[in-house]
């Protein structure tokens, strides 16, 4: 079944208000350009589940798609401070936000839960954790084995799930390589999934390595050709991270106003991802450009 | 994506997601009291990777973050823990890098590296599965046993004065990881405190007095490295005691910049100096550019 | 660290009499020459954890190994019964076996709760199955999210955990492709690690795909090169598997006797692997002959 | 390696596998009394994969054991639902192999495959996951509920007359899949009974009898094939009811050779034979070299 459709579509078919969405990809192979098309159609009081903040979250809230945050990590990676998240959390400005707090061993096991299928899963690190007297979801059951009652935290099951990845065929084979994050979880923990993707390959690429493959077509409902869909994160063997926008975004956003004169000038003031890198420049990439280094292949060989 | 504003985030930034990414040590530095005092130009960066090197002696697994604690790693497999492999919370182990990474998550790590897990392997299998035996973690505030805080700063939890960035996998190295060395590039008042604001990373006394969970797996804090010296702790129920202090810095000094009435040990030493060998080969070898050694 | 030993050496550092040996590998990448190996030494009052049996588990029993077996699946995968075992179980002939039995969603709960040390994984399958009523070690525990209670299975944690993968470097980096099974988990489970491999290749080989290893350096003890090291099982890009062998075993171990003749024949009576091989004749391994089919190479190309 | 003795596996070895990796259908046949009466040369095989594959129109994820709901699920690709996708327990999805495989491990599904999964994916992700629409099971016995046993034959559990295989992922899949089909080679009163000597795969029914646990989330059995005839239920309390007999069989017949008073559906059919084009793809195109059409 031939899954590909255009980015618009997929996120107008796949998403609703207020919806649970999870974009999760760890400074890898982020779903960037989904989360500004989201911007673009305006949605509006969506949970956004996210394992490690990113400049896309202090986005989403500068253009007012987020009631609520489910996360373990709300800095800048290394860029410093998400400002427009700060302002929320720290002076309600403009408006409270639900920020809904683990720990990433916490979001990797609600995710694992979700994908599973199972109502919790136990996690052994949140004893003595001020994170566990503040959130009334982490809880803890007995343990039937004699130990001491472990915490548990619950399903982390999104209505959407958007994952980035390097490469997929037609029907939602999809292979990424470099750092994984929490992708596959989140993608099968999803009541749906779209995948955007580097490129759209013969499935026979695929199928040389399926061990390669990070979610089976089954579980995908839009497969999305977005080139450069990550950056400013990085993807590994296509382009490297812009950390010089990184540390822009965290001076920038220290003004709200200039949050939103960039998603004006950005991301509403253009049609569709092509024209946001369009406006970049013809140069941007060449800083982001990569040295080739090929994997070894390896024998799947068969029957003689 | 033209931006008029240029990179200003200054030290307050970077002190503020001290602990980000879970493991990260402090990047920047400047010439401390200490190495002014020693009349060298010895760095505070420079000065607490070498040390954090050093206490590396015999330990072979380090969950550590991009910056100080790569560097320190990167060091001590030059000296004295040839074997020492690193695991970041990326999920990459084994890292040869040909640059500096730029965080925890820079692809650069992956070309080389010796294995790239799922999030869930490094989480569960890793950190939980109690496989490292030295964790680097920096925070915005420590107290006299070792827990750690690295969420907010304020008295009021849903509308803190300052929004750190959380625990990231701060809470489950502390849990997993068989001990913990933290790394602060500021010793104050401020940073060493009585009490916590919030206790995000709990050590294993704090974690022990509450009612439900599992136990962490290892000893909490058992090295802190500062601009000002070394702090140590091995019980559980046991404080930090300074145990050595740079040259030129007076013990007082220190239990001065200290929240609380810190303990001295009777034998209290002076550290050894970075040596020529550790400094050529942070200078020359690991940071040719000084994109840490600032 | 060099891990690299002989097989002999690594079975009698890391093996004691009465410990739970875990022997993982789906019908493909088996730890045969392993399982041989703890029969030459005549290791006594083992328990073996194995999801999937076959020969090798006959065998064992045969030879004497085994006070115990913890698995899912007790038939010799298509090719009939294994009757040795059904000897053990049917007829206490010629002693009782304690035998813990689970499904194969059982086997991975238990391997994965004891991977991430946790004291127990939640799985939803059991309810209603005398599985559950016959076994006692599965238990069930509160849903503090407000579902029913929801079965558990115990953590497990082998005292030696055996897997054998294509290749490793030799520090005990190992990569491995095909039918990976529970072997990641298996690995990290264990309180010591065995890793058998087709060929020890240079680590630029294995760092040319990082996201090809299954299991990275520090859990590994012992990394052991044993060529055709799953004979009669398959290993991917190598040999195919003797399916022959397989359908004989099943009809010659319905004599006690002749079980008996065979272990001493191959096993006792050959002092290695090698010897174990050479006695099959050179021709042997003709028919499980396979043809090449390379994996289309990835770009992990990093910064310019 | 040398064997004295040669294959001697025949039907009955077989059969008290059937269930085992979790999803084999038989894969031996001969013909039956159906096919004979109807004058024809179709086997048993083809007579239960042409009805597998005509009941999987309009499903798309299929969890299959080799043999015949291999067979079964590939004739569908070709016919009803060429959008089918087939798992294995293995981890295996989308596997096109170039000869039939040999079982759910054999190394040639992985060769031009889509995915190879790790197990703790396939059973947490996927079947507990609840992303199969089909299971394909096979089973030692089947009561009227389509509650399965492939653990074992005796009234005592801990010495049996006989041992078989176990759950393997029967269990799983008749938990997690929306629904199952049964194949069963054999009707007959000792496989069709009225008390299973083990529930090894509880249907829902019997699970919501039981005080704890998750409930299953599909329907269990909805489709039973056999050399006699098709039964189907659909509701949680619904029996197995007889919907259709192949030709030349007596519904009475098929009420004799089950364990318990079968109902037959007012409305029952007889199953229209294998067409020519079905027979012509299963013989030259999917197996012919007739290594399951036996």
């Amino acid at each position: 079944m031939d899954k590909t459709m255009g980015l618009r579509q997929a996120i107008s078919t796949y998403l609703s208000d207020g919806d649970t969405v999870a974009l999760e990809g760890f400074g890898h192979i982020v779903p960037v350009a989904a989360a500004h098309e989201i911007i673009r159609q305006g949605f509006t009081d969506l949970v956004l589940a996210r394992m490690s903040c990113d400049v896309i979250v202090d986005q989403l809230l500068g253009a007012n798609c987020l009631k609520g945050l489910i996360s373990s990590f709300i800095a800048n990676s290394s860029a410093g401070s998400l400002h427009e998240l700060r302002r929320r959390i720290e002076k309600s400005d403009p408006e409270p936000l639900w920020f809904d707090e683990y720990s990433h061993g916490g979001m990797v096991a609600r995710y694992q839960a979700g994908a599973s299928k199972l109502p919790f899963q136990p996690i052994a690190s949140y004893r003595g954790s001020d994170l566990a007297a503040k959130n009334p979801q982490i809880k803890s059951v007995p343990d039937p084995y004699g130990g001491p009652d472990i915490h548990v935290v619950p399903a982390l099951n999104p209505d959407l799930s958007i994952i980035h990845a390097q490469r997929a065929d037609r029907h939602g084979n999809v292979q990424a390589w470099g750092m994984l994050g929490i992708q596959t979880e989140a993608a099968f923990a999803g009541r749906r999934l779209i995948v955007t993707v580097e490129e759209i390959v013969d499935e026979a690429v695929i199928r040389s390595d399926p061990n390669r493959t990070i979610v089976p077509a089954h579980v995908v409902d839009a497969v999305v050709v977005i080139p450069r869909g990550s950056h400013p994160h990085s993807v590994q063997g296509y382009y490297d991270r812009d950390d010089e926008f990184s540390r822009q975004w965290s001076a920038l956003a220290r003004d709200a106003g200039a949050v939103q004169n960039w998603i004006e000038a950005h991301i509403r003031g253009t049609n569709d991802h092509d024209e946001f890198l369009a406006a970049l420049g013809s140069d941007h990439f060449e800083r982001m450009a990569i040295h080739d280094a090929y994997s070894t292949p390896v024998n799947y060989g068969g029957r003689a | 994506m033209t931006l008029s504003a240029h990179d200003t985030i200054g030290a307050q930034a970077r002190e503020e997601t001290a602990g980000s990414e879970a493991a990260r040590g402090g990047a920047a530095g400047s010439e401390t009291a200490a190495s002014k005092s020693a009349g060298s130009q010895v760095t505070s960066s420079e000065l607490l990777t070498v040390h954090s090197a050093r206490a590396l002696a015999g330990r072979n697994v380090v969950f550590a973050g991009h910056g100080l604690p790569t560097l320190a790693v990167s060091l001590a497999q030059h000296t004295v823990a040839p074997d020492v492999e690193i695991v970041y919370e990326s999920g990459v182990t084994g890292a040869r890098p040909p640059v500096m990474p730029r965080s925890i998550s820079d692809s650069i790590l992956v070309p080389g590296a010796a294995s790239v897990m799922p999030m869930t392997h490094l989480f569960n299998y890793v950190l939980q599965g109690q496989r490292i035996d030295v964790g680097f973690l920096g925070a915005a505030q420590v107290d006299r046993y070792g827990n750690l805080n690295s969420t907010l700063i304020g008295e009021d939890w849903e509308h803190p004065d300052s929004r750190l960035p959380g625990s990231g996998g701060a809470i489950e190295a502390m849990a997993g990881a068989a001990e913990i060395f933290l790394v602060m590039r500021r010793h104050t008042p401020r940073t060493f405190v009585e009490s916590l604001d919030f206790v995000t990373s709990p050590g294993p006394k704090k974690a022990a007095e509450a009612k439900a969970g599992a136990m962490p797996a290892g000893a909490g804090v058992t090295h802190v490295i500062t601009d000002l010296g070394i702090m140590t702790r091995f019980a559980r129920d046991e404080e930090l005691t300074l145990t050595a202090v740079h040259p030129g810095v007076d013990p007082a000094e220190v239990v001065r910049q200290t929240g609380w009435n810190l303990k001295v040990s009777p034998g209290i030493e002076t550290t050894q100096p970075p040596t020529p060998s550790e400094l050529a080969l942070l200078r020359e070898t690991l940071d040719p550019t000084r994109i840490y050694l600032r």
